[in-house]
């Protein structure tokens, strides 16, 4: 067995190889040289990871953290930083999604990318990408995390912008970067908040340190900084109300969307409040906001994405709303499932948007689902791969979504911090996705043909098969390992793995007498999903029934509701909101204190000043007319004054 | 005497260049002396104890003995720093000028040499007479290549430049003349010029007065330094010299002179009035706080590249007042290595501009668009930059900012609260102008350069390269490694904030 | 002390105040006269005036030194005037003109 | 009225009266002329000081070389009456002659306040009897010898050197066309 601390080396330095490699020679438009460089710098991570959980599962379950610190960062005074990771049960999970998920897309991306001129520099930003997400992952201080919470927000932007020549899609990185900017300006002063209670960043020290707060007011210093930090996690995952640039971030190349936006990076909120489990737990204000927020933003992006008609933004509203689920579990305190689901929607998730990707490839770069339907003749394998990962979504059992979704809601209704509201939010969410998923369904791979005729649709090959392949092996089975206790009984004692594993590191909740549902209310628990899951295939069977058989009945349905339609099809006009509330005011501002302070005010006062030394001027320069007897004057004066001051004294 | 040769060696160059015959050859002998006196401050780089807080390398001469003036030089951990970048930045200036200054050559490379006496005087001058010297004389040069090689309304600049930084120097001689003769209580009688013994002065402070001394004089120095940093109301000097001053004056006085004033908020202001300071330094933490968001606001809406990249500079140096004035470890180391940074990245940021502009003569932004695929090496490069400069981590702005905000943080919440949101809007006007300038489809210039063969847009030479490698180089390296800095400048700030009440400097002579 | 007689009595007095009339004579002269050689007398006459006061003062102080001084007025002012001359003459030959007045390139 | 008395009175009435003259006269050359008997006069009035060598230094230099110079540019000139003599302006001029009242004023007022400290200064025993060897011994003449070529040599030797510069300099400024500084 190698020694971790070197597996980590590796882990985390091979993508930067793999960046260095293809980033001094971005000219390049060998595609094939710079994805294979690329998959391999990533793959190698991946087995670092995986023999990275070997040697956990070999450790006892207390023990199951390696650490490494390989220099010490920042030293001032108390402060003090190393560029220290840590590998325990969590990061580990993370570690094989990004690597794992990662040199899927990284394959996925040869096929999709070999016709680009940048492939080479779209190599070398996308394996930045997972090296910044590593250190993200890794990182065993909030501040290292940090560290990759903003180098994945830059390879974002990079990736975003990456077809710069289009202004748009050039606006998109910025706005991207910009939102996030305001998350992370937020998670800085949380930071501070955390340093400045405990005299620590480093995670393993804030949570040992957790019990000790008293305080769990909403003035108080806990709430208030885990209340910044989640708006960190706002802007990184797309939380109401900084959600407004991941729909935009579809600008960039679709295997980003799939590894970016909708299985790593996105995701970073959900685990940073993950690791910092204890704290949170200390600050139940913190929670009860965060699992509003999440719920929220869970049904609002799920009924945007009923209007949307370009599949990467249905897919986008998509990914906002289940990140909404994993934010609505975090908040109910049922982190487990939030991770839980974290993982099940990065194979589901990544998955759709490769079919996207690959269904944009064979439709020859055309996005609107309207121009599509009746692909799954054209493109089998897409359109199967698709499907499961579509009934992965919708929470249909046994797929993966089902049981991460299923334990969500159950938490929701049943935790101490739960409420029924909540429940019906997330039932809500659940109803609105399976119909907005089954209309992309649909509209895409169903239904008659309304493909253009010069448009010839045509399956991808291997290079983007495969990954569709296997994430969608994963979305089916994926969920397997955290069978809820009540199914698992009932099927003869399949544990809980995921649970089991996840133990040692998530706090429970303390249970307060009266408040929630006994954990051991089983009926209760198996009522609940069958609800869930009957509804959500209604709403299923409906947009069936409407997009496929009964066509134009949607148009129908769209007039019915008129104005309410119009509003959510614009997205409820929130970019608009933004525009005029804060963006246009603040130039506006911006425009007024240059013209009005600085030009006219300042400049014109200190010329004031100025004007009066040069009137002083102009006086004295009159008196000197070149007059030589003018002068010969003034020396008479001046001689008469002298002596008289000194005769008369 | 290690000192004293980094200080008036580049005088002795800048004479040589005068008489240097040759007029073609003038550039390679400037470069060729500007890196000796960088290897110079290598060595004494070497010869510098980082463990110790005392002043070292000190020689001291009598100057004016009437007067208590003398040639007093030493360097500590707050000055060391701000020397290396002085010595590192002019050998690229000069490369980087290599074909923007076509006219007196002589005088150009003459002038840089005598700034960088200055500087290097005013930095290392433990001697109040002496440093105001110093202070002074580094206008002279500064009023020349801003009046000589610079853009059109370069003479309305350099007055203006000249005027406000000279109206306040003239309230701080006054103020080291009263100091001066308050210095026979600590000396036993004989007037003295010494920082040392201006150090040993207590000088009398009543709470809520105006009108007593130690307020009026904090006041007096502080408006001198804050007109040089400049601090918010007292700003409009500086767009205006940036936009008229040839690249490499804008990047000596963005890199180095700028710095002058905060470094001098460090070894005189603080040091010398602490109760004046720690009474008033919610002035400076306000005025700190809007020039940040004031600066950013303004960059945001520039039509001129040049001139947005001078307002950022407000912006970011309302940072590092706001971080010494925090006075504590983390404000002050922070501001001080926000010192380097801004002359990394700004400086970076002036260079690759002069670059451009050297191709396009356009700095108007509108003009601009879809550059990056004309360019693509110079477009990787001004990333990278932009990155520096909006701080993002594992580049070196975002150690000192960190820091700065920890800092104002623990002075107060609020304070780290509004400053923070530079952090957003620094993102915002940086990346609105990369936008710009790089992406979209093609502009103005872009156009018209592929239609002519003339004006065709050349991707970076090595010579260009070669200017900005160090910087880049650096970026990461201070990013990556800020100890190997920080541990240079920690045991004299250290000193500093632990005996801010009754500072005062231990001498070390030569060598350790 | 016997009452002095004003108008018998000539003492050091009534020199310095004929050198004091002499010199305002002049120094009128200088501010009025816009002759440039009219001025150049004037300015003669000046420093005859105080050469009398030199004089006076010599002799009824006892000291020869004031007799020296005026040794030195003396050469100053031939020296003087004729520098004067030479510029007159010169501006002369340049634009046919004498008058104060017309030479006022020193505006400032 | 002793002759002393009467020689002063006369001379004072001579000299101010030309002096007068030498303003006043509109023609250049009469303003000449009058100078010259001030001179004469002044020189006269050396006399009555006991000053006899200075008398004659004072025509020569004076009454001779320097007026002869004048008369000979006044000539070379060819000026005539003028009809602008004197400057304009009312206020500068009454600026002008205020300023010269004033100082005659001032100057004649100090003289007679400070006539007491005069004449205790005249009546010190040492030097009321210089002053009675200065006034009854003519020979100043040999004592401004000495004095001039004992004690202050040096400035003797530095006028030489003056008045060889001075020459030189006329000479040069004579011949030049008169500087480059053009009016038009």
């Amino acid at each position: 067995m190698l020694n971790h601390e070197l597996l980590i080396a590796i882990l985390l330095l091979s993508p930067v190889v793999g960046f260095l490699l293809n980033g001094l020679r971005f000219r390049s438009k060998n595609y094939m040289l710079a994805g294979s460089i690329a998959t391999a710098a990533v793959v190698v991570s991946f087995v670092c990871s995986v023999l990275l959980f070997l040697q956990l599962l070999d450790a006892d379950a207390e023990h199951r953290r390696l650490a490494v610190s390989f220099f010490e960062w920042i030293a001032v005074d108390k402060f003090k930083i190393n560029a220290g990771f840590v590998v325990d049960q969590i990061s580990v999970i993370m570690i094989l999604i990004i690597t794992g998920v990662g040199s899927l897309i990284h394959l996925f991306s040869i096929g999709y990318m070999h016709h680009d001129k940048g492939v080479t520099k779209y190599f070398a930003y996308l394996n930045l990408f997972i090296f910044n997400m590593l250190i993200l992952v890794l990182g065993d201080s909030l501040l290292t995390m940090f560290v990759g919470w903003e180098g994945v927000g830059l390879c974002s932007y990079l990736l975003i912008g990456f077809w710069f020549t289009d202004s748009a899609k050039a606006a998109a990185g910025m706005k991207a970067f910009v939102t996030n900017r305001i998350g992370d300006a937020a998670f800085i002063i949380g930071m501070f908040v955390l340093f400045v209670t405990f005299g620590t960043l480093n995670m393993h020290e804030l949570n040992a340190l957790a019990p000790t707060v008293l305080d769990s007011s909403w003035m108080g210093a806990v709430t208030i900084g885990t209340m910044l930090l989640f708006i960190g996690a706002t802007g990184k995952s797309a939380q109401i109300p900084l959600y407004v640039w991941l729909p935009d971030a579809m600008a960039g190349p679709t295997p980003v969307s799939a590894l970016i936006h909708a299985a790593t990076m996105v995701t970073a909120g959900v685990y940073m409040i993950v690791r910092l489990d204890p704290i949170f737990i200390m600050a139940p204000n913190t929670m009860m906001v965060i699992a509003i927020v999440g719920a929220s933003t869970a049904v609002l992006a799920a009924t945007i994405g009923l209007t949307q008609f370009d599949i990467k933004k249905v897919l986008a509203y998509s990914t906002v709303s289940q990140l909404g689920y994993m934010f609505l579990a975090v908040g109910v305190g049922a982190f487990g499932a939030g991770m839980f689901h974290l993982m099940t929607h990065a194979f589901f998730k990544a998955l759709m948007f490769l079919g996207s990707g690959s269904v944009i490839h064979g439709m020859h770069e055309e996005q609107d689902i309207r121009k599509m339907g009746g692909l799954k003749k054209y493109m089998p394998i897409t359109h199967f791969t698709f499907l499961l990962g579509w009934l992965a979504i919708i929470g249909m059992p046994p797929f993966a979504g089902f049981f991460s979704k299923d334990e969500i809601l159950w938490q929701a209704f049943s935790s101490p911090r739960g409420h029924w509201l909540l429940w019906l939010a997330g039932v809500l969410g659940a109803v609105l996705t399976a119909f907005y998923m089954t209309r992309l369904m649909a509209l895409t791979f169903w239904g008659k043909s309304r493909i253009d005729k010069s448009v010839h649709p045509h399956e991808s090959g291997l290079s983007m098969t495969i990954p569709l392949m296997v994430l969608a092996l994963l979305s089916v089975i994926g969920g397997w390992i955290g069978i809820p206790h009540v199914i698992g009984s009932a099927l003869g004692n399949i544990p809980n793995m995921w649970e089991h594993w996840l133990e040692p590191l998530i706090t429970k909740i303390p249970a307060v007498a009266g408040e929630g549902v006994e954990h051991g209310d089983s009926s209760l628990e198996i009522i609940l999903m069958v609800v869930s899951v009957v509804l959500a295939g209604l709403s299923a069977i409906s947009a069936y029934v409407m997009y496929t058989k009964k066509e134009g009945s949607s148009a129908k349905v769209a007039k019915a509701f008129g104005p309410a339609y119009e509003l959510v099809n614009k997205k409820y006009l929130v970019d608009e909101a933004y525009f005029a509330g804060i963006i246009n005011p603040l130039v506006n501002l911006s425009r007024n204190l240059w013209y009005y302070i600085d030009v006219n005010f300042i400049d014109k006062a200190t010329f004031k000043i100025a004007d009066v030394a040069n009137g002083g001027g102009s006086f004295v320069k009159a008196l000197q007319n070149g007059n030589m007897q003018q002068y010969a004057m003034y020396i008479g004066v001046g001689v008469v004054v002298v002596l008289s001051f000194v005769l008369m004294r | 005497m290690i000192l004293s040769g980094l200080i008036f060696l580049p005088l002795l160059f800048a004479l040589i260049i005068t008489v240097w015959p040759q007029r073609n050859t003038v550039r390679h002998i400037a470069l060729g002396l500007s890196v000796i006196e960088f290897v110079i401050s290598l060595a004494m780089l070497q010869k510098f104890d980082p463990a110790s807080s005392a002043l070292q390398m000190v020689e001291k001469t009598t100057w004016i003995e009437r007067f208590g003036i003398s040639y007093f030089v030493g360097i500590d951990g707050i000055s060391l720093m701000l020397v290396m970048l002085t010595t590192f930045l002019v050998p690229i200036i000069i490369l980087a000028s290599w074909n923007s200054i076509d006219k007196k050559i002589k005088g150009f490379h003459a002038a840089l040499f005598i700034l960088q006496t200055a500087m290097l005087g005013s930095f290392l001058a433990m001697d109040a007479i002496l440093f105001y010297t110093f202070w002074e004389l580094s206008l002279i040069p500064m009023y020349f290549i801003v009046g000589i090689w610079g853009g059109a309304r370069r003479i309305y600049a350099t007055i203006k430049f000249f005027i406000y930084t000279m109206a306040g120097s003239v309230l701080m001689l006054l103020a080291i003349i009263f100091m001066m003769r308050l210095t026979p209580e600590v000396t036993g009688g004989q007037i003295s010029a010494s920082l040392l013994d201006f150090y040993k002065l207590r000088i009398p402070f009543i709470a809520g007065e105006f009108f007593t001394a130690q307020t009026l004089l904090f006041f007096a120095f502080a408006l001198a330094f804050a007109i040089k940093v400049p601090i918010f109301p007292l700003h409009t000097w500086l767009p205006d010299a940036h936009v008229e001053a040839p690249t490499p004056g804008s990047v000596i006085l963005a890199g180095v002179m700028l710095k002058m004033g905060t470094y001098c908020f460090l070894r005189w202001v603080i040091p010398l009035f602490p109760e004046a300071t720690e009474h008033y330094s919610w002035i400076f933490m306000a005025v700190g706080v809007i020039g940040i968001v004031y600066g950013a606001l303004v960059a945001m809406v520039q039509p001129d590249v040049k001139k947005l990249v001078a307002y950022s500079s407000v912006s970011h140096m309302g940072y590092i007042i706001v971080g010494l004035f925090a006075m504590n470890a983390y404000g002050v180391n922070g501001a001080l290595y926000q010192m380097l940074n801004h002359g990394i990245s700004t400086g970076a940021l002036f260079l690759l501009i002069g670059m451009i502009y050297e191709r396009t003569h356009s700095r108007e932004i509108s003009k601009y668009g879809g550059l990056a695929s004309a360019l693509p090496i110079f477009t990787i490069i001004f990333v990278i930059v932009t990155m520096s400069s909006i701080a993002v981590p594992m580049t070196n702005g975002f150690i000192g900012e960190f820091l700065i905000l920890l800092g104002s943080y623990q002075y107060s919440p609020w304070v780290a609260s509004i400053a923070v949101s530079g952090v957003v809007l620094g993102a915002a006007y940086m990346l609105w102008m990369v936008k710009r300038i790089f992406f979209g489809p093609a502009g103005e210039i872009v156009k018209h350069a592929a239609h002519d063969k003339e004006h065709a847009l050349h991707d970076l030479s090595v010579r260009e390269l070669v200017v900005l490698a160090p910087l880049i180089v650096l970026i990461f390296w201070m990013g990556l490694f800020p100890n190997h800095f920080m541990d240079y400048s920690k045991a004299s700030v250290d000193h500093l904030i632990k005996n801010k009440m009754g500072y005062s400097l231990v001498l070390t002579g030569e060598g350790k | 002390m016997p009452e002095t007689n004003l108008i018998t009595d000539i003492g050091l007095n009534h020199y310095l105040v004929l050198s004091v009339v002499l010199f305002s004579l002049g120094m009128a002269g200088v501010l009025l006269r816009r002759n440039l050689i009219v001025l150049l007398m004037c300015i003669e006459l000046m420093l005859n005036a105080v050469n009398i006061s030199f004089v006076a003062f010599s002799k009824f102080n006892g000291k020869i030194d004031g007799q020296v001084m005026v040794f030195f007025v003396m050469t100053i002012a031939a020296a003087e005037a004729a520098v004067g001359l030479a510029l007159a003459v010169s501006i002369f030959k340049r634009f046919k003109e004498v008058n104060i007045r017309f030479f006022e390139h020193l505006k400032g | 009225m002793s002759s002393d008395a009467f020689l002063f009175w006369f001379l004072a009435l001579v000299t101010v009266v030309s002096g007068l003259s030498v303003v006043l006269m509109t023609n250049p050359i009469y303003s000449a002329l009058s100078l010259a008997m001030t001179m004469i006069g002044v020189s006269a009035l050396f006399v009555t000081l006991n000053a006899y060598f200075l008398a004659g230094v004072q025509l020569i230099v004076y009454a001779g070389a320097v007026m002869v110079l004048f008369v000979m540019v006044l000539m070379l000139f060819d000026l005539k009456h003028e009809l602008q003599a004197f400057t304009r302006g009312r206020i500068t001029g009454a600026i002008k002659i205020a300023s010269v009242g004033i100082l005659s004023g001032l100057i004649v007022g100090a003289v007679t306040m400070g006539l007491k400290t005069a004449t205790t200064l005249t009546e010190s025993a040492s030097a009321a009897n210089a002053a009675v060897a200065l006034k009854t011994n003519p020979d100043t003449t040999r004592a401004l010898a000495e004095n001039l070529f004992i004690k202050n040599i040096f400035g003797f030797e530095a006028l030489g050197v003056l008045l060889l510069v001075i020459a030189v300099g006329t000479v040069a400024l004579s011949r030049s066309k008169g500087g480059s500084h053009a009016r038009d």
